[in-house]
């Protein structure tokens, strides 16, 4: 039931590790851990989706405000190794197709 | 009639124990051999459900309780979340229901919104939905243990 | 009044939901921020004092439901298991209560009693215990998050 | 939440791994699978407890019950590799005392 966030930075390049569960009491920890990086000017940002074990439209909400924020400070933001439920829940609410996403899955390599 | 088992739950509605629920619900559904693929749904929808209750309902009283029950038939699990707190307007709601290509027809990702996904997650991964919001708000949620029993039914949520 | 969430769950006292309860009690206690060994005693002891009520509560009814009851407190965690059943004798069973050797001194196999651990396991794993058996039975069982604040209590349980 | 029962043979020697949940619902089905080897004459039984997740009081009644019938029928039953969680409701109960019982941790090893 609990998330655990791992950042790794090199210069500006940052690799966020989301691992755990997702949901309306986690968001706000996932939150105030990666939207300060999205309000740097510049920065390179990764998120690790590998280890989500449950998500649902708190983590969607979470990554459009980083995804947003991103872009207004012109950095940018790529979500990788969406997976199983993790990649449904992108592809079904169609956020595929406006973020950057890159999945682990077969239907739809490399989005 | 047709028998089933009713299960009930009553928790504060806290975002402390959406999590709690979740494995309730999984435990139930995997209790009635739904697949692994129809119990994550089944988490989700649930969650949604709770979650809108945690966020929303009791926004103008200091706290409020969620209720939820669950109906177990042979051949479907009937969810029901509900909540004593304020109603919405099930009308303007329905207007913003749904995926963002066919919503918002977004090209622009800062116009995304970044809400609003709860009720058409719950309508995608769930068999029925049916919401009332007389008094409060109930969702009911049913998903039929056998795929092939679902009517084709993948429209927005109906209220009753 | 010492500030508490209180949670409760009305299930069919069935074996079925036996198994959900005992997830349910997991989320909470690991939400609550158990240790692994403590939502392992907490699981056994309440799935103990369900499965009294799924065995014995309703044997001249044909059915019945166990209500179960979470108080979660800062330092520690009620549960009440209670249902509308059968009472019992609780001094005749008393008597019964506690590990085999103190109990039963067998020497000999073939006297081992097959049943009767419950209610010792119930209190062996718990910090306190109360049964109350006036309408139905009731037991309430506390667990302390922090195990030093625990009194020395690790005797039968007392009827209240 | 689930049991799964296997069951190897050997002449009349038996090897019953039991995994999963024992509770008042998987318990039956135990019971069901582990009485017959008992019932027979010059049964040699290991029951390996190795990969039980969950157990409760009707998991020692059954191991009980199987353990006397044996005994009636001039069998043996063994309960190997009890560890952790298992291992501490057979020593808080006192049943280690009377049942063969062999532990995987080192509280009591080889009991
Ligand atoms: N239980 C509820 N009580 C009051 N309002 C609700 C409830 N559930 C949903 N709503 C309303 O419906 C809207 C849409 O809900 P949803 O699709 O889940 O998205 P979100 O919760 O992210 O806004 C909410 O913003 C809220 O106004
Ligand atoms: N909820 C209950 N309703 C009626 N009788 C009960 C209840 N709980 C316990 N008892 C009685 O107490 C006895 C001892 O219970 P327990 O120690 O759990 O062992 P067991 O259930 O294996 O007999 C039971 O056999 C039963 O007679």
């Amino acid at each position: 039931m609990n998330l655990a966030v791992g950042i790794e930075e090199a210069q500006n390049h940052y690799t966020v590790k989301v691992s755990g569960e997702i949901d309306v009491y986690t968001a706000p920890e996932l939150k105030d851990k990666l939207l300060p990086l999205t309000e740097v000017h510049g920065n390179d940002i990764q998120v690790d989706l590998k280890d989500i074990t449950y998500m649902d439209s708190t983590g969607l909400g979470v990554f459009i405000s980083a995804y947003k924020s991103a872009k207004e400070h012109e950095s940018s933001m790529e979500l990788i190794h969406a997976k199983d439920r993790v990649s449904r829940l992108f592809k079904v609410t169609g956020l595929d197709e406006i973020m950057n996403v890159r999945f682990d899955d077969n239907n739809k390599e490399g989005q | 009639m047709e028998a089933f088992d009713f299960m009930e739950m009553k928790v504060p509605a806290k975002a402390d124990y959406v999590g709690v629920i979740r494995l309730s619900i999984s435990g139930v559904a995997s209790r009635m051999g739904f697949s692994y693929e129809a119990i994550e749904d089944l988490k989700v929808a649930i969650s949604e459900a709770v979650t809108n209750v945690v966020s929303h309902a009791y926004e103008k009283k200091e706290k409020g309780e969620v209720l939820i029950g669950f109906a177990v038939y042979e051949n479907r699990l009937e969810v029901m979340v509900s909540d004593q707190g304020e109603s919405f307007r099930f009308e303007e709601i329905r207007n913003r229901i749904g995926p963002v290509d066919e919503m918002d027809m977004v090209t622009d990702v800062s116009k995304l919104r970044e809400g609003g996904f709860g009720l058409f997650l719950i309508n995608a991964l769930m068999d029925k939905v049916e919401i009332n919001n007389e008094y409060g708000v109930i969702v009911v949620m049913t998903k039929y243990l056998d795929e092939t029993e679902v009517g084709l039914n993948d429209e927005v949520p109906s209220q009753v």
